[in-house]
């Protein structure tokens, strides 16, 4: 019992896994204060926090789901983007340079992208193809994640030969050196903001999780996400 | 607006599961209840593996399976010429290995639980053991038969995990109802959600009710009174 | 001919017994196994049946040989060609009447011996009915019926009547005697009824101690004393009254009651449950056809 | 005082009939129903069971109502207290021969009764066993004995001992009949056999064509012809035979075979299977004991 | 580095969830064999319902029902004082509703399947219906029930769906084995999620074995041969 008091529970985003491990061992470092990390889609995690889960923070992959939770009380204040996700285009096979215009070849059987219904990153691949106009051309080619993370398992898996994710996910310390990369023009997609905010368990305001909130914004968490692969603000 | 294709794919998929799977299972589950082999209880085991990885993970082992880089998924593909990831025949090799223990399971049950003067009576008459399971033994189980149809089609039909993780969610052709509304449900859609689950539901409940009083006799009486 | 000789181990109510039954039967006569209750009557059966695999021996029928332990020749029931009524009747539950008798059929064979049979079985209003809702009787004429469609060379009959009341058991009694003739099976027959085996079998094997007896006369078999001139039979006294100066003596005689006067020195040492024989030197008996 | 009007619709061999079954039995005594195959003999004892619903009627038993169809009275099964032989048996699969009884025994009854049944049906070598490993009469011996462990009010044997060889049928007829005196039960009897029937029974009740007969002496029922000094009984010719200048014939009466010498003119029209009365007009038996 | 924990948890929930399940569903699947009544088929199909949603969305109707917004969730909060969210008792209840029908169609069939007799001559016996269950009739049917409670067993395990929604993957609380694999594969740590399964699989299969073993009588028949 006397853990739990000391524990903030942080939500978050599939995507913001890794970096969130390292943001955590660098708070940990300064602070008495444990964190529990759970990790889902934000969808989930909203709709656990709607039903009155008990998180303290919620790390999301966009702006729409804590903005959802803010519009319904449930957080102490409105979103804050604490960094922005980058789209790369991904591939674990050698033989294939991963360039939009490979896209189009023959042996590109299968491009994976992260569920544009659910997923940030998939919205964000999908204005890509959109703006090269590449859409009615790969249209048959493309199979959905449901999210971030399983269009990552498409990707590692080889069952799709290239698939667009997260700059995050390919410098993950277990992906670090696996296949090839290549960024994408941020300019070629609606920047995806990624949205903290703290969870109304009770009125009062829980000093840990403000503590921890401030810490996202700090330079030192700031550099960590950077080197995770995002933009920040 | 409602998309119907996904509610198509998803009972067209049931039914071929469903059927594959009595198939499959018959001749199984009849070798697991009769046979005295030493290997039977690791082979009963094993039946009942799938269901104790979660859906998406075994999902996952399929995929790697399936995948070219893998010499299983790369002899499907170069022999076989099947392309099983991310398409129709994928998904339901996908369901028929994860719905197995539901169908196998209860049918080996009822074979297990008919009296052995069946099987001998119908012998001596001169009859193949195949006969004598479709015309004497799978008759006189049908209660097993049926909750054994019903548990792998209803499972195939609510199943999404292993579906969504070898099928890739693609529109028409691997896009099945679980996964549309498991997306809605994600995309915090919930009155399409719902709409779509009390579709699935309505279904399937029409279908599985139709089933239960075909068996019960109400269906036969109900002519029969029309008929009079 | 059936040349049969079983070796087989079975546990019964006296403990582990060896039991061995060899016994030559004719073909296409009617032979009947007899013995206590337990003793392996329905095991030799099953063996024969193909049901139940002998501990050694050798089982051949009409020049083939249907199991041979030395030779490691162990036919299928389904290439046996028995007919086996058993015991407990093992109808098919989810077929009527009839669909039992019709799945009997081998694939060329006429259907009319259905018809036939449903006749003779007297079932033909239920011929649409599942053996479930069947009195024990009526359930046993089908097993019956069920084990002749298909003309097999060997019929196994175990207690095929013994749920029938006696009028139904003397008809179908003589319409095994009947088909048997007419098509020429060989039959075993397991029978507790005395009559039942006179008047069907032209042989017996008794079963005792899992030893089967050689064959004998039925007749012979069952008639405890020799004949000379004079008339004799073994009876159970039912009952005793007195009527004036005489007693008159209910006596049960296999399954018939009967009659007689007796002098009361006669009846003295006399009770109820006591065996007796009757006798008389000198018996002409008028004989008047019924 | 056992009363019973039933009234029941069954679905017999013959078509649709109802069944009218009236009948009052005297407590402690034992009644036989008889009639023919799928006559509803079962089905009686299924209603007065409670396993079965009559569509009229009423039956009382001891002066307690356990049905009335004009009162809406109808009590479970559980609170009859009947015993049950049911005609197929209706062992317990899971239980073994001994667990089979013990399960019969009602909470604060004795358990000697256990063993003594068990030695009574001659299978103590065998209490271990599953009901499947049985042969057919032994399995009818274990549920007989089921059926009087709890010491019923009413016992409901449905052929009790028709699977059973003529030593062992004795042997239970009269373990039945002593303990039915010793312990006073009424019991009813559904039987073929009419020795089992006369020796058994103090009455008699015929079922025929959805009827069932007043009560009657069974021995005068199954008597055909009143005594008048002389000797004489019905009897089945099984075998003729010349010896010499006579005949000998062998006749089935009930179940006895017995030997007679027959003059040439006598046996003039008969044939094996006939149906004779043999009669003598000065018949001075000898009667020995054995 | 291996967290036992939710190992623990996992089968802690599978063993509570099919000890519950057991007793629900043994008068359910009684009832449903032997009931005449009109309302039959639909309870039949109504049972088997819980199957044609996909987890996470059955999950997600269970949430919405449990949470404090919600009449059922607040009385239960309130007057029953019992936290279901987020907490081991919700998994329970959660599993139970899931696997429902894999227990009640197998024990429906076996009751199905049985002789009438049986009960009948325990009935005479004077026996009550409660004890004729217990002692006649469930006895007699035990492939039958050996396969419900595998099904439901095997499937609690590798069930997350519901148990992620409801559960929440509290670590120590509500995080079973199904999930941490779940997290380990999106987290493309494949090798923790290889381990992880692996561990799954042979207890469960060790388990399972067990059962099997000991119902095939082999257990008996080597203790046997030790002694002897
Ligand atoms: N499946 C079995 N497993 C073990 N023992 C058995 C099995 N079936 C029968 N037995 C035993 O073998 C012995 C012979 O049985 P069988 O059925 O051949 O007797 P039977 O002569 O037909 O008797 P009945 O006249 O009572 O039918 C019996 O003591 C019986 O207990
Ligand atoms: N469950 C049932 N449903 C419908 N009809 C039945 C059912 N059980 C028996 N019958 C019919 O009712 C009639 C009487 O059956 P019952 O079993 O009482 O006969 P029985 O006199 O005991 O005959 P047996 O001497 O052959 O056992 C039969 O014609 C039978 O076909
Ligand atoms: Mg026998
Ligand atoms: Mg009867």
């Amino acid at each position: 019992a006397e853990k739990h008091t000391q524990t903030i529970r942080i939500a978050t985003a599939a995507n913001m896994q890794y970096a969130m491990r390292e943001l955590i061992k660098e708070f940990s470092a300064h602070h008495k204060i444990g964190c529990d990390m759970i990790v889902s889609s934000s969808g989930k995690l909203t709709g656990q926090i709607t039903a009155g889960a008990p998180y303290d923070i919620f790390v999301s992959a966009d702006m729409k789901y804590p903005e959802e939770i803010f519009e319904k009380g449930l957080s102490f204040e409105k979103p804050k983007v604490y960094a922005y996700g980058q789209l790369v285009l991904w591939t674990t096979t050698d033989s294939i340079s991963p360039t939009l215009e490979t896209l189009k070849q023959d042996h590109i059987q299968h491009i994976a992208v992260a569920n544009p219904k659910t997923a940030p990153y998939g919205v964000a691949a999908m204005q890509v193809l959109d703006k090269y106009d590449l859409m009615n051309d790969l249209k048959e080619k493309l199979v959905y994640g449901e999210s971030i993370a399983q269009t990552n398992q498409f990707i590692t898996s080889k069952a799709a030969e290239i698939g667009f994710t997260a700059k995050s996910v390919v410098l993950s310390p277990t992906m670090k050196n696996q296949g090839n990369y290549t960024e994408i023009d941020e300019k070629a997609y609606d920047r995806i903001r990624q949205g903290i905010v703290r969870i109304k368990r009770t009125d009062a305001e829980n000093k840990n999780t403000r503590i921890f909130y401030n810490f996202i914004f700090s330079p030192e968490a700031q550099q960590i996400l950077k080197t995770n692969g995002y933009a920040i603000p | 607006m409602i998309d119907w294709d996904p509610l198509v794919l998803t009972f067209k998929l049931a039914a071929i599961t469903t059927g594959i799977l009595l198939v499959i299972a018959v001749p199984l589950a009849y070798y697991l209840a009769y046979s005295r082999s030493k290997l039977k209880p690791i082979l009963e085991t094993l039946v009942s593996m799938p269901l104790v990885l979660p859906p998406t993970v075994l999902g996952f082992y399929l995929l790697v399976t399936f995948s070219p880089g893998h010499p299983i998924g790369r002899f499907i593909e170069n022999e076989l010429g099947i392309q099983l990831l991310f398409s129709f025949p994928g998904l339901v090799i996908g369901s028929v290995i994860y719905s197995l223990p539901f169908m196998v399971q209860p049918i080996q049950a009822g074979f297990a639980g008919l009296p052995h003067a069946l099987k001998e009576a119908s012998y001596v008459l001169g009859k193949s053991r195949f006969t004598t399971v479709i015309r004497v033994l799978l008759p006189n189980m049908k209660p097993a038969l049926l909750s054994a149809v019903v548990l792998a089609f209803a499972h195939t039909v609510g199943e999404f995990g292993v579906v969504l993780m070898i099928g890739g969610n693609i529109p028409g052709r691997t896009r099945v109802a679980s996964i549309a509304v498991y997306d809605e449900v994600e995309a915090l859609n919930y009155d399409l959600a719902n709409t779509y689950s009390l579709i699935l539901f309505a279904i399937t409940f029409l279908l599985l009710l139709l089933v239960y009083l075909f068996n019960g006799g109400y269906l036969k009486r109900l002519f029969h009174k029309m008929r009079t | 001919m059936i040349e049969i000789s079983l070796q087989k181990k079975l546990n019964t109510a006296d403990g582990n017994m060896m039991m061995q039954a060899d016994f030559e039967v004719e073909s296409g006569i009617i032979h009947t196994i007899y013995g206590a209750s337990g003793t392996g009557k329905t095991s030799i059966f099953r063996m024969l049946a193909g049901l139940l695999t002998p501990d050694a021996g050798k089982i051949v029928v009409n020049g083939q040989t249907w199991y041979d332990a030395a030779n490691k020749i162990n036919r299928k029931p389904q290439q046996r060609n028995v007919g086996f009524m058993f015991q407990d009747y093992a109808l098919f539950p989810n077929m009527s009447v009839r669909k039992n008798l019709e799945f009997a059929l081998k694939n060329e064979q006429n259907r009319v011996i259905i018809d036939q049979l449903m006749d003779i079985i007297a079932l033909n209003e239920l011929q649409h009915r599942k053996p479930e809702t069947l009195s024990g009787g009526q359930k046993q004429r089908v097993a019956l019926a069920r084990a002749l469609v298909n003309k097999p060379d060997l019929v196994l009959l175990d207690e095929p009547l013994a749920a029938l009341d006696k009028p139904m058991r003397q008809k179908l009694q003589k319409y095994v005697a009947e088909v048997q003739r007419e098509l020429g099976f060989t039959m075993l027959l397991i029978s507790h009824d005395v009559g039942e085996i006179l008047k069907l079998s032209q042989g017996i094997s008794v079963l005792e101690n899992g030893q089967l007896s050689p064959p004998r006369e039925p007749a012979s078999f069952f008639t405890s004393s020799a004949v000379s001139g004079k008339f004799q039979f073994e009876a159970e006294v039912i009952h005793i009254k007195r009527e004036g100066i005489v007693f008159i003596l209910n006596l049960l005689v296999g399954n018939r009651l009967i009659k007689i006067v007796a002098q009361p020195d006669d009846v003295e040492n006399l009770h109820v449950g006591d065996q007796v024989i009757v006798a008389s030197k000198g018996f002409n008996p008028l004989i008047y056809k019924v």
